[in-house]
């Protein structure tokens, strides 16, 4: 296979750290209603996205991660009543600091999805996906 | 304290006594108002109504020329404040605004300048306290309903006072030592540019307003706005034939007012250019000074 | 700074007489002129060992962890950089404040120990670069003073504006640029953690990078490896680095980890606004708490 | 080695049409720690779950895998299937082929094959990392609190002490009644508000059940559910309750007169009184801040007199303690100021007057003996405006939404007064006329029809006096013109409000509150009396606007939840929250401020460094208060927090495995 | 009175209601007619179409009528009707919007209201300040109310309240570029 095939076949893979109460929710709505998005994103589960420690989002590009989404309940709407306020500030900052030592913007995301919110959830991952797809591998931070 | 001064076109023709008490008034009291050399029409009342960036512009070369000299604008005439506030706080907003107008008026302007209302000034940065002890002809017995109009108070982000009951010139009246009277009519449009365009429709609206201050026992009515001045006193005559009324409302600009309690004379003020009568307010000022003074 | 020196040595010697604390940490002279590393002084007879000069850099108060758990008090000397480093410990209840004696030490800015070292004795050495922007030179809390009060209020009135112009010009670099402008930066770390040990916002009873166990971290030297360290680092000091530039003095290998550290300031200045680690013990830490109306770029 | 079991689910042709399920089953043989790996058409089904239990016995299985549908579905099943098989159900742990795959990517079984076979890879790799969890339970304390007395409160109150449990009423006020014993009558039925809420008062007052802490307030909860500790801070009275016998000499002679808040201050009240005459307990009270006494050290009228020497100035504010199973709270309301209305004049112009006010007016106990009259000269109103949505609706000076009840009690209000006034003319502003309610409609009707109250489609626009009227101006928005109303008084139908100290109750409590400050339902629909911390039950207009019929349907419910858990001996908690490894934990307290639940407290454990004892600050997780979050787990920066079920470790596996 | 065909109505008015919403940052379906705006207007007796009716009317598309109407010349931009509106709509501004508009598509229904301020601005761009003298006779020569306030004349002159001859500013050359500026950026003047 040629370099130029490779790239031609390469599909992103994109992980999403989903609270369970609301994005997980809102991607089993997106399923239910059986919205269609790109296959390249795999959910991770967690109760709350403020369980989301910067540093598996750190550990997922390094391990060679095309994109990560952090996803989790719109501010007020947190089954942990402030979990979501402590994401907010912490990846406001983190967002940041990536895309200061040259992590693509759109490689590191943040999103609110609620549980009714399936629509959102597909038009989120399906804009993610080709956002990434077009920029091609990430290579960045990479522990080869 | 200084200000950059910015008159605007009625105060030099239709508003003179306007202009002439407020430099008498400031000098009094020791502000400097540093004239804006060569302002120009700040678009009032007519430029936002036909292209929005003209009305936004045209303000803009005036306060930018305040800017360059480091001062804030007091603004007497309450439609140039209106109109100028709106660009300040535009262009506060936002950089774009910002850049777009300081290309269209072809000097810099940021909103570091802010466009003050005299009225405003006197109030707030001044001080009622020290306007009180200022005051040596206090209106005594003078009862006075303060007309604020639209444009000092609405829209409500670019007013200084509450745009339902404002207070700012009744709490300046009982510091001269007037009395303001509580009335329904204090934000009240007077149909503005619609006396001069629109007679019939405007007349309809000046009698509102005077039959408002008549109804309450009135003796004058207080005003900031050279328009407002104009619809009601230049134009009390057309209502009193409309109507048959006898109005008999002297009005002024509140800068007058101040004027006569600092002890100026009515002439340097510029009340002997009233349409309506003053004499009857100004006797009656005399007369209860002169009971003051014989015990 | 003589006038400074014998303040010092006066006040250690009174206090260690008086048994107010058991130790005074203050600074004394090192193999080099331009060094002056801390100084553990416990008798009377050795407080002459104690300095003030151009090359106090480190940050005293750091050592104060070590003292956590013992009874006695201790004095220590606070440049205004080392008092914002006593809160912030205060902070994290790492230490009490009944147990410390601050003596506070007006500071002029230091030199930089670099340059002393190629420029020499008589070489008009500049500042440290820590120095050039310090916003708070003077101590915040002390219990003793050592200069005029004159010279607090002086330095008060003449605060700037911080200069974040180093991590602008980052900023303005492209992605690809600032991946490269990084990677060749921690390309060099040796890992040797001198900035971690160094730094008083890293006050871990044990660090995440020595929990082997958990694998947070590879034991590879490698780029990405270093900038995992590096960016972790990064947050954990958030909100608590108080911009004394200890860890890229002690850093061996010249790396600009300040540069990390001001752009979450900036960041946090920008987004939740003013903070300054270090100058009030009551105030909240920023990624300790937040506002229902915090910047919403998340929709 | 651990030894991992895969089960991979056809669902029918759900997933099976999208993925190869066969051949993700095959993949997953590969996988490190897999040892047995299949695939079936009903995981879920009795057959499919024999199958699980069979592998687990043959294959020696410590770890179950079974992707299938989302286990917001189906975890509590397969849990139970463990469980029945004789293995721990937390060593479960499922991948989401269905929702999450099968069913989104219908067109691609290639990619939908890979992608199901990586995320059946994340499921082994973390269930590799999983441990046995157990429930531990905890016993509960019988007593409930009920924080407010007013209707709400005293129905939850009564409900739960009729099922044999014991309950404590914590009301602010002097007396319980709360709003209602204001009202002058209820609609749909013009029901005397009184009358029906005096029988209650008086039962619930007289329940060996029940205990009444009235001008008290909450200051201190801690603890959790089943088990709260409450502290309740119980005003000075300055009269003995046991010992008063509510004579009311004391304040008969009582020489200070104070407005009353209970009459909206168009009447005056002494300053040892009673709000009102059906007061409970019918006991006075001295308001210090007026009462000449306190104010000079002179008076005493009251002491003096008092034949059973209940007086007594000397009293302090008492701190009590108690502990109790399960809290409802039923705070209640406050109406929203309408002065901010410039345009309406209200403060200015006397005749300008809320709702709550009319109820007064109207009362046959209130400042005019029921006789309707105006404010400002005691004339009886002829023309008199209503206008709603007074601070309801209205996003620039008011609160967006609807208060729910103003469309009804104005219609009451305009039937009285044309009930009580012959000759006047009703005149109501409204934007909608909102009815849902049994016998609602019927009522507005005849609002209309046989009482001829002039409905009028628009919102005020201003209110002015001239020549001794108040000169109404608004648009008949069905006409589409300008109208004047000269009217002798104004009642606006002013919005509910959360109260003024709501949000402090909430935070100190540990539920939460809607931008409006009003308590946050656990869920919408489906749990509408329950908040989202376990054991705090919402009942009435704490919750948003709601009527009498309302406020009592949810206090009941309220009352029914209090009781299915007092009914209990003990409680089951989730295992999954988060634990401290002491070693680690420098004592920073950073978990302590991210806690949502105030469930992590710092604590001194005593350990022996250099030969020497020392104590030694460490976090500690209340496992009752625990909810499971992990909010602690990143604040803490040496990962001395594990939230366990959701490890770093765990995670951390999950990411390298799909990243292999 | 005439049936509204609603459907095709809507599609018709669509773009220019985009234009009018883009323009004025007035979201027109915000409005729920409660009709405060209207009852406060002090122009409103006036007005052939209510203010609130000049909102539902942009509601349903029927974007035209709005145009044509007197209403939104009447206007005197007081701002009464945007102060009090409970859901925040600038209803001024959306009468500001409609009359540059109506003005660009030739509907001019109170011609002596759009003689006034062209005349005004006339002045301001060549003298860079409103004559007023000039303005009321120009106004009464093309408005063709030749008599109208000449009683004032007389004594507004002797008060020294109107000058006979313009006051122009030196920097003129400055105001007529911020003329030629907003021409340029396709402003409508």
């Amino acid at each position: 296979m040629s370099v130029k095939d490779m790239q031609e076949n390469w599909e992103p893979k994109i992980l999403v750290f989903a609270c369970n109460w609301c994005t997980y929710a809102g991607a089993d709505l997106a399923g239910l209603s059986r919205l269609q998005y790109p296959p390249n994103i795999r959910i991770l589960r967690v109760p709350c996205s403020g369980r989301v420690n910067p540093q598996f989002v750190l550990r997922a590009f390094q391990r060679g991660i095309d994109g990560v989404l952090v996803a989790g309940c719109h501010p007020g709407d947190c089954h942990y009543v402030t979990g979501n306020y402590f994401t907010r500030r912490r990846y406001l900052l983190m967002q940041r600091l990536l895309q200061y030592v040259g992590i693509d913007p759109e490689r590191f995301q943040a999103r609110w999805i609620s549980g009714s919110e399936g629509p959102k959830f597909q038009q989120v991952v399906t804009e993610i996906t080709e956002e990434i797809k077009a920029m091609g591998p990430n290579r960045k931070m990479r522990d080869v | 304290m200084k200000y950059a001064y910015f008159p605007g076109c009625s105060l030099s023709s239709t508003g003179l006594e306007y202009d002439m008490s407020t430099r008498k008034v400031a000098q009094a009291l020791g502000i400097d108002l540093w004239e804006i050399p060569e302002w120009n029409c700040c678009g009032a009342s007519s430029a936002h109504l036909t292209d929005q960036l003209l009305a936004l512009a045209l303000p803009a070369r005036n306060l930018a020329i305040a800017e360059a000299e480091g001062l804030d604008v007091a603004i007497p005439c309450a439609a140039c404040y209106a109109r100028s506030k709106a660009t300040e706080v535009e262009v506060r907003a936002s950089k774009e605004m910002e850049q777009t107008i300081s290309e269209v008026i072809e000097r810099p302007y940021t909103g570091k300048a802010r466009a003050r209302a005299l009225l405003d000034i006197f109030v707030k940065d001044y001080g009622l306290d020290a306007i009180g002890t200022m005051v040596n002809k206090p209106l005594k017995g003078l009862k006075v309903v303060s007309y604020y109009g639209c444009l000092l108070v609405r829209p409500p982000k670019l007013g200084f006072d509450d745009p339902e009951d404002p207070q700012s010139m009744d709490s300046l009246i009982e510091a001269l030592g007037g009395t303001p009277l509580n009335w329904a009519f204090k934000t009240e449009c007077c149909g503005a540019a619609h006396a001069t365009a629109q007679g019939e429709i405007g007349l309809s609206m000046i009698e509102r307003i005077l039959s408002g201050a008549k109804e309450v026992g009135a003796d004058c009515i207080a005003t900031a706005c050279p328009l407002c001045m104009n619809n009601l006193d230049m134009r009390q005559n057309q209502a009193t034939a409309k109507t048959g009324e006898q109005y008999n409302l002297p009005i002024f600009y509140f800068t007058e007012l101040m004027g006569l309690a600092l002890g100026l004379k009515p002439e340097e003020l510029g009340v002997n250019k009233h349409f309506v009568n003053t004499s009857e307010v100004l006797n009656k000022l005399n007369e209860a000074l002169t009971r003051r003074d014989t015990p | 700074m003589n006038e400074i020196t014998n303040k010092m040595r006066k006040i250690a010697g009174e206090i260690l007489q008086k048994g107010e604390a058991s130790v005074v940490i203050g600074w004394e002279k090192g193999t080099f002129w331009y060094l002056s590393p801390p100084a553990f002084i416990d008798k009377v007879e050795d407080v002459d060992r104690l300095v003030w000069d151009d090359f106090c850099h480190n940050n005293l108060s750091k050592y104060l962890v070590d003292f956590k758990y013992k009874e006695e008090k201790v004095a220590i000397f606070v440049k205004g950089c080392d008092s914002r480093a006593f809160n912030r410990l205060l902070q994290d209840k790492q230490i009490e404040r009944e147990k410390v004696i601050l003596i506070g030490i007006p500071c002029p800015g230091l030199k930089d120990q670099d340059q002393a070292k190629t420029l020499g004795k008589e070489g008009d050495i500049p500042k440290a670069e820590k120095c050039l922007e310090c916003k708070y030179p003077n101590p915040l809390v002390y219990d003793y003073y050592l200069g005029e009060k004159e010279e607090l209020d002086e330095v008060a009135a003449t605060k700037e504006a911080p200069n974040y112009s180093d991590v602008e010009a980052i900023e303005a670099m492209s992605p690809d640029e600032r991946y490269e402008f990084w990677t060749k930066q921690y390309d060099r770390c040796i890992r040797c953690y001198a900035c971690r040990n160094v730094c008083p916002a890293c006050n871990c009873r044990e660090c995440v990078f020595d929990q082997t166990c958990v694998g947070w971290i590879g034991k590879a030297n490698n780029s990405s490896e270093n900038q995992f360290f590096a960016l972790t680092r990064a947050m954990h000091v958030a909100g608590r680095c108080i911009e004394c530039g200890e860890c890229e003095r002690a850093c061996p290998m010249d790396i600009p980890i300040m540069l990390l550290n001001k752009k979450i300031i900036k960041d946090i200045n920008e987004l939740f606004g003013e903070y300054d680690a270090g100058i009030d013990v009551d105030s909240k830490l920023p990624l300790g708490h937040f506002d229902k109306s915090d910047p919403e770029e998340f929709m | 080695m651990k030894r991992v079991g895969v089960f991979i689910c056809h669902c029918g042709t759900n997933i099976a049409q999208a993925v190869d399920c066969e051949k993700v089953a095959q993949n997953a043989q590969a996988f490190p720690g897999v040892a047995f790996s299949t695939d079936y058409k009903y995981m879920c089904a009795e057959p499919g779950q024999d199958l699980i239990k069979k592998a687990i016995s043959e294959h020696r299985l410590d770890r179950v895998v079974v992707a299938s549908c989302s286990p917001r579905m189906h975890e509590p099943t397969f849990r139970k299937c463990l469980e029945r098989a004789g293995l721990n159900p937390y060593l479960l742990e499922m991948a989401n082929i269905r929702e999450h795959c099968a069913w989104v990517h219908p067109d691609d079984k290639e990619r939908a094959t890979l992608k199901a076979t990586e995320l059946v890879r994340m499921a082994v790799a973390k269930v590799i990392q999983n441990e046995p969890l157990d429930r531990s339970t905890i016993p509960i304390t019988k007593r409930a609190l009920v924080i407010g007395g007013g209707i709400a409160g005293i129905q939850a109150a009564l409900d739960i002490a009729n099922a044999g449990h014991l309950v404590d009423i914590v009301e602010k006020e002097p007396s319980i009644g709360g709003r209602m014993a204001q009202i002058d009558k209820t609609f749909p039925t013009l029901d005397c508000s009184a009358c029906i809420l005096t029988p209650k008062m008086v039962e619930v007052a007289n329940h060996p059940n029940v205990r009444l802490i009235t001008y008290s307030e909450v200051e201190k909860v801690e603890g959790y559910v089943g088990n709260f500790e409450v502290t309740i801070r119980q005003k000075a009275r300055s009269v003995d309750l046991s010992a008063c016998t509510g004579c009311g000499l004391c304040t008969e002679k009582c020489p200070t007169k104070v407005p009353s808040e209970f009459e909206m201050e168009m009447m005056n009240r002494k300053a040892i009184y009673t709000p009102f005459p059906q007061a409970i307990p019918n006991k006075p009270v001295i308001d210090r801040e007026n009462c000449r006494y306190f104010k000079t050290g002179k008076c005493g009228v009251c002491q003096k007199l008092c034949p059973a020497q209940a007086v007594d100035f000397t009293q302090e504010d008492q701190l009590v303690t108690e502990r109790y199973g399960a809290i409802v709270v039923a705070t209640g309301f406050d109406l929203f100021d309408d002065s901010v209305y410039g345009e309406y004049g209200y403060g200015r112009y006397k005749d300008v007057i809320t709702g709550l006010h009319f109820e007064r007016l109207v009362n046959a106990s209130g400042p005019t003996m029921g006789k309707i009259k105006r404010p400002s000269d005691g004339q009886e109103p002829k023309n008199v405006v209503f206008i709603k949505c007074v601070g309801s609706r209205d996003e620039a000076k008011g609160k967006a939404y609807c208060s729910k009840t103003c469309c009804m009690y104005t219609a009451k209000h305009a039937t009285l007064v044309r009930e009580k006034i012959k000759d006047s003319n009703v005149y109501v502003f409204y934007m909608d006329v909102r009815t849902p309610g049994k016998g609602y409609e019927e009522f507005y009707t005849r609002t209309t029809d046989q009482y001829g109250a002039k409905y009028l489609r628009g919102r005020v626009s201003k209110i002015y006096e001239k020549g001794g009227k108040l000169i109404v101006r608004g648009e008949d928005t069905l006409l589409g013109r300008q109208i004047e109303i000269e009217a002798d008084m104004v009642v606006l139908a002013t919005a509910m409000v959360a109260k003024e100290n709501a949000a402090e109750l909430a935070q100190m409590i540990g539920f939460s509150y809607d931008q409006d400050n009003f308590y946050t339902e656990a869920h919408p629909k489906l749990a509408p009396v329950e908040t989202h911390t376990a054991g705090v039950f919402l009942a009435g207009a704490c919750q948003g606007p709601k009527d009498i019929p309302d406020s009592v349907a949810q206090a009941s419910a309220a009352a029914v939840k209090v009781c299915g858990l007092l009914s209990k001996e003990r409680m089951e908690t989730e295992p999954t929250i988060s634990i401290v490894n002491e070693a680690i934990c420098a004592g920073c307290g950073m978990c302590v401020t991210v806690c949502p639940y105030k469930a992590i407290e710092l604590k001194f454990i005593q350990e022996r460094v250099d030969g020497k004892v020392i104590n030694r600050r460490v976090a500690s997780v209340n496992s009752g208060l625990c909810q499971g979050c992990g909010a602690c787990t990143v604040a803490c920066r040496s990962a001395a927090l594990n939230l366990k079920h959701f490890t770093n470790e765990q995670i951390l596996a999950e990411v390298d495995a799909l990243c292999l | 009175m005439e049936t509204i065909e609603l459907t095709s109505a809507l599609e018709q008015g669509k773009d220019t209601l985009e234009a009018i919403v883009k323009e004025s940052g007035v979201q027109v379906t915000r409005c729920y007619q409660c009709g405060k705006c209207t009852g406060g207007c002090p122009v409103a007796f006036a007005m052939d179409k209510a203010p609130r009716e000049i909102m539902r009317l942009l509601q349903l598309g029927l974007v035209e009528e709005a145009l044509r109407s007197k209403t939104i010349w009447l206007c005197a931009s007081c701002d009464t009707c945007s102060t009090r509106c409970p859901r925040e709509v600038d209803i001024a501004k959306v009468m500001e919007t409609l009359r540059i508009m109506a003005k660009k598509k030739g509907y001019i229904t109170e011609k002596r209201m759009d003689l006034f301020h062209n005349l005004f601005l006339k002045s301001v761009e060549t003298t860079g300040r409103v004559y007023e003298g000039g303005l009321v006779l120009g106004r009464n020569i093309l408005g063709m109310q030749p008599f109208r306030d000449v009683h004032l004349g007389p004594s507004m002159f002797l008060k020294g309240k109107i000058s006979p001859l313009p006051h122009i500013i030196k920097d003129n050359g400055e105001v007529k570029k911020i003329f030629a500026n907003v021409r340029k950026r396709g402003g409508n003047v």
